[in-house]
């Protein structure tokens, strides 16, 4: 099955990326555009399975995400 | 929609009739889609050398040093005491103005294969690059791409970028130059050739994996094949992996100490076929590749694909099967895919099979050594004139602190410190002078050498005079090794040309290659290799003629070297060379006048040689206290710089001796170094100068830049505000 | 990747870890070996046991390619598991560049990493203030001594929350700070952003510690400085004076 | 509003970001992971309107991805 992982910079951390992004695109004619946020988006494959969930949970937390300064998402889509 | 009429395969890949039919008389039969895929790519420019190859077997390539010259991966040239360093320059100009960060990328990971394909451990790499004035944002984002990209991957490699140059200019605005350079270190007994040696021998394909990367063109084989839609599944532009080279590099190295290499070779343009082609040629033996042993990473790929693929970091080896295990290990240590994939043979033909079947047979011969060539009927452009330009062609300037500032703050001209920084230029602890200066110097771990490297280019100057303006490119290379104390070596060399079908842009080749040739010659810095880039046009308009110039020195003891820092107080500024500044072809023609025209001065290459001798003397006796070409912003930019990168003030009083003053202080010619003595030792060196004329034009004094021309001052500025202009200009530009 | 150099009980033992990515693991065992009292060997990031060693050094570079996030996948290699074990039994354990990078992902120094403010790599030389002088790593510096060291890094923004990093000013695990050349600390003298201009921090226990800047760059005088001899002299005379 | 921006890489284009994930999950202890696919997920607000998907389009276009060798997909949320 596939998973979807989403890691956002937690609420209130500085988040350089965003900020310039977001000045940035005033220039580029966007008006208005505030709490730019930038993070990841992973997709991956793992074997369907009960323990699915919680392995995804695991490598999130182990690897994927540092809970330091990102918060973490994701769905199982089945195929 | 009607149908458009079918063009024959072969067109589609870009041969020609007789091209085609040249294949044919080679293979003795018409080649099937495989071996046509295969053959397209030999023989196209990039890898045939169609254009080039008739005018650079003329070029020099031979000097008591060179232990290697053009033929291998790269150059290999001797610095004593067993120790060798490989270099080599290459361009990566279309796929940077397509994606500068990748394009850029990959352009680095190419060339750094190249040199430890030969056995040697990278150690510098350089950049020449060129875009269009950056008064334009697709401009911006191309410089700001490219410098990303080099950085990204140099930097992870652990290679310091620690050289190059960047000019901007209209010609460039449709092609950028993306030049690339990297300096190796070997050990004279352990370079490694691409020689395939051996029948019986195995075939190792090691790396990532193979994708449909850099298909491109062929791609239409499969259309041809299929008519599918595969068409968006091929993407042209490719991703780098600079952490799979970096494993890459090391267990090349490692499997090079332990002695397990017939001979190696990188995967470049047209991929396998031209690696196994390519040694196998040079070994005088045949290659028969298994595609189905090939590692990929996309499902349904064709052979034809498997065999041109481009995928990057990949590298082939050569080995005896009694070291198979061994070679498969030091993969699997460094996590690296390894498989064998082919065997040598005595066939003298590269064989394709997928699994048992034989899917293609060419001659190695045919394929590596007997692409067609062409000469092309030359036409002189009529921009190209005889004479230069008269001295009061232009309005003389009213304020000649303005124009100083003007010249100071060009792109062109000012400080590239915001590109420098992005470079991990330090790393490898090497580096004896930081970036910013003529040349850079790296000391030889475990011994007393030094090496200087640069790289040159005058695409403006060799527009208006390509024979001129490569000579030019040579000598004024050679003098920045001389001016940190250097001899200079030897070049590898970059040529960025339009296309040469066209009688102007082949005129504008052969001038250049011979007149790089003459210098070459004259200088004693035989050319070890290289590369050609032709195309360089869009919407009919061809860039500058660019030949860029990749040159090495040595310097016996690197303690000695000395950099073009103004250093103390009441020091004699002298002005060493007898050439005459012209306005023609100078960033104070364009900047100021906003003209490119007229013809560049001519180099004097004996001249040449004695005042650089002259220099590297002055710098290894411990005289010469600084030392500063004259290029781009004429002897006041010369002067200027020095001042900005000392901290101290400059008082210049020079003759003109019938020459205006505004081209006396701004003009450009090649052949002027601008240096500093200590007061007490001014007169013996002018005495010793011999033939070259020196001439005292100044004291290093206070905190500000005077320049005055027979007793009359014409500009004068604090030196911090000159540093300001030049120190802050291109941040200025690129952060608006 | 030779053997190990030659080294006796007299010496002090630092060991290099290699990952595959490491690119300053030549430049630090090169000038670990420079000091007549030390010798370096290399620890390959797949060994399990870290045997014959007083200081372990996780050197710069792009460890695995820095992809993720700089110093995510080298935290799980077989040898970090050794180096905690090696660092809670009291061992020195540095973090240079990358190493640093790593310290932090494994929980070994407080806090994260975050891109530099302009997003760009920079190198460059800057000035940095020794803020403790009392601990292993900078005893051979004075207190508020400015010395100049370069950094070259992508992600060097050092981040950590209110309550982390009031311990860190309490117990004085912060040893350098970014600074202008007269030593004062300002926003322009931050090359990346950092968090208190940080540039290095040493754990509660004192025994592990991180740093941006590149010490083993400056400590030969043909490229480019000296400023960063101190730092190893300071590990070389703890480890001596331990053994006394 | 609110956009959700997903960034991934073109099929086809190597992720050796991906590629290094997954060659590093099994010392984690986790098994049969593959495709593992790098991209970003960026979050943003933006004036609601009847040109707010115009705008997230273009901006997406010229500067959150790489058209060259990405893909994004975004859709918006009101708040
Ligand atoms: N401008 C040049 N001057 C001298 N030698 C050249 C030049 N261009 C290419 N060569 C030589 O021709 C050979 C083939 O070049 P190339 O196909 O670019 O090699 P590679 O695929 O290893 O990069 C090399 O040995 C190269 O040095
Ligand atoms: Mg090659």
């Amino acid at each position: 099955m596939k998973a979807k992982v989403y890691i956002t910079p937690k609420a209130g951390i500085l988040d350089p990326q965003g900020v310039t992004i977001e000045r940035s695109l005033p220039a580029l004619g966007f008006e208005g555009v505030h709490n730019v946020r930038v993070g990841k988006y992973i997709e991956l494959e793992l074997p369907a399975g009960d323990g699915a969930a919680e392995a995804v949970d695991q490598m999130c937390q182990k690897l994927l995400a540092n809970p330091i300064i990102e918060d973490f998402e994701f769905e199982l889509v089945p195929e | 929609m009607s149908e458009p009429a079918q063009k024959p395969a072969y067109e589609l890949l870009g041969l020609k009739k007789k091209e085609y039919d040249g294949i044919c008389d080679a293979m003795g039969r018409e080649p099937n889609y495989v071996e046509l895929a295969v053959f397209s790519l030999m023989w196209s420019e990039h890898c045939g050398y169609k254009h080039s190859r008739p005018l650079l077997k003329h070029l020099p390539t031979e000097g008591e040093r060179i232990l290697q010259g053009p033929g291998e991966n790269a150059g290999v040239i001797d610095i004593g005491e067993g120790r060798a360093i490989a270099m080599k320059i290459e361009s990566h100009n279309h796929p940077s103005a397509i994606e500068p960060f990748q394009g850029a990328a990959t352009g680095i990971g190419g060339i750094v294969r190249d040199i430890f394909a030969m056995g040697a451990r990278p150690i510098a790499n350089l950049d020449p690059l060129h875009f269009g004035s950056l008064d334009k944002a697709r401009q911006r984002f191309l410089l700001e791409g490219v410098v990303e990209g080099i950085a990204a991957y140099g930097n992870c490699m652990g290679i310091p970028t620690i050289g190059g140059e960047i000019h901007f200019e209209d010609p460039y605005e449709g092609n950028c130059l993306v030049n690339v350079m990297c300096v190796g270190m070997v050990e004279n007994d352990k370079i490694l050739r691409a020689r395939a040696e051996g029948p019986g021998n195995l075939v190792v394909l090691f790396g990532s994996t193979t994708g449909r990367d850099g298909i491109g063109g062929a791609s239409i084989l499969a259309s041809a094949e299929f008519d599918e839609s595969a068409e968006e599944k091929r993407p042209t532009v490719q991703v780098g992996d600079p952490f799979t080279e970096k494993k890459l590099l090391e267990a090349s190295l490692e499997m090079r100490d332990k002695g397990l290499l017939v001979a190696l070779q990188d995967l470049g343009a047209a991929g396998i076929s031209s690696s196994s082609s390519e040694m196998a040629s040079k070994g005088g033996v045949g290659i028969d590749i298994d595609i189905s042993r090939v590692p990929l990473r996309e499902q349904g790929m064709e052979p034809f694909e498997i065999m041109i693929s481009e995928s990057q970091e990949r590298m082939l080896a050569v080995v005896t099967p009694e070291n198979e295990q061994a070679v498969l290990d030091t993969c699997a240590k460094w996590d690296l895919d390894a498989t064998v994939v082919g065997k040598v043979t005595d066939t003298r033909r590269l064989r394709v099979f997928d699994g048992d079947e034989l899917i293609g047979d060419m001659p190695v011969t045919a394929l590596v050594d007997e692409a067609p060539t062409y000469v092309v009927d030359t036409v002189r452009p009529a921009h190209e004139v005889d004479e230069p330009l008269a001295g009061d062609h232009y309005p003389e300037p009213k304020d000649y602190s303005e124009v100083l500032t003007a010249l100071l703050a060009s792109p062109n001209i000012c400080s590239k410190r915001w590109v420098y920084e992005q470079y991990d230029h330090m790393v490898q602890t090497n580096n004896a002078l930081w970036p910013g200066g003529a040349a850079a110097v790296l000391r030889i771990k475990g011994s007393d050498t030094g090496i200087a490297v640069t790289t040159d280019g005058n695409g403006r100057h060799c527009y208006l005079d390509p024979r001129r303006g490569a000579r030019a490119v040579v000598a004024e290379a050679a003098r920045n090794i001389s001016c940190v104390g250097a001899e200079p070596v030897a070049i590898t060399n970059c040529l960025n040309f339009g296309n040469p079908e066209k009688g102007e842009i082949y005129h504008q080749f052969r001038e250049a290659v011979e007149g790089m040739g003459e210098a070459c010659e004259a200088l004693g810095t035989p050319v070890t290799g290289g590369n050609v880039s032709f195309y360089n046009e869009s919407f009919g308009q061809a860039i500058y003629p660019n030949p860029v110039v990749g040159m090495m020195g040595i310097v016996d003891d690197v303690r000695l070297i000395q950099d073009h820092s103004f250093k103390d107080e009441g020091d004699v500024i002298l002005l060493l060379g007898g050439a005459r500044p012209a306005v023609d072809g100078s960033e104070y023609q364009l900047v100021v006048h906003g003209e490119v025209a007229g013809r560049i001065p001519d180099v004097d290459l004996e001249m040449e040689k004695q005042l650089q001798k002259l220099v590297r003397a002055g710098i290894l006796e411990g005289k010469i206290k600084s030392a500063h070409d004259v290029s781009s912003g004429g002897i006041a930019c010369c002067v200027a710089e020095a001042a900005i990168a000392g901290g101290a003030g400059a008082d210049i009083e020079l003759e003109t001796d019938g020459l205006r003053p505004d081209l006396l202080l701004f003009g450009e010619a090649p052949g002027l170094i601008v240096v500093t003595v200590a007061g007490a030792d001014a007169d013996a060196f002018i005495a010793a100068a011999g033939d070259v004329p020196a001439q005292r034009i100044g004291r290093v004094a206070g905190g500000a830049l005077r320049f005055r021309a027979d007793g009359e001052e014409l500009a004068s500025m604090p030196v911090a505000d000159a540093a300001g202009a030049w120190g802050s200009a291109l941040e200025k530009i690129l952060e608006h | 990747m030779a053997a190990s150099s030659q080294t006796s009980v007299e010496t002090v033992r630092f060991g290099v870890v290699v990952f595959p990515g490491s690119n300053c693991d030549a430049d630090s065992y090169d000038m670990v070996n420079t000091f007549p009292g030390a010798g370096a060997r290399y620890l390959w990031h797949k060994d399990t046991v870290i045997e014959d060693v007083d200081c372990v050094f996780l050197p710069g570079g792009f460890s695995y390619g820095d992809y993720l996030r700089c110093g995510a996948i080298a935290r799980f290699s077989p040898i970090m598991a050794a180096v905690r074990d090696f660092a809670a039994a009291g061992g020195l354990v540095i973090g240079i560049c990358n190493g640093f990078q790593i310290l932090l992902e494994a929980g070994l120094l407080p806090g994260a990493m975050h891109q530099n403010e302009g997003l760009k790599f920079i190198c460059k030389l800057v000035s940095l203030r020794v803020e403790n002088a009392g601990t292993p790593f900078t005893s051979a510096y004075e207190k508020h001594q400015v010395v100049k060291i370069p950094v070259a890094h992508h992600e060097g923004n050092y981040f950590i929350d209110d309550e982390g990093m009031a311990a860190l000013e309490a117990n004085g695990q912060i040893l350098f700070r970014y600074c202008d050349d007269d030593g004062e600390v300002t926003a322009a003298a931050n090359p990346n952003g950092s968090l208190g201009s940080i540039a290095g921090i040493c754990n509660a226990e004192g025994n592990v510690f991180g740093m941006m800047p590149h010490p083993e760059r400056v400590s030969d005088a043909i490229v480019g400085g000296t400023d960063g001899r101190a730092f190893f002299q300071s590990i070389i005379d703890s480890v001596l004076e331990g053994r006394e």
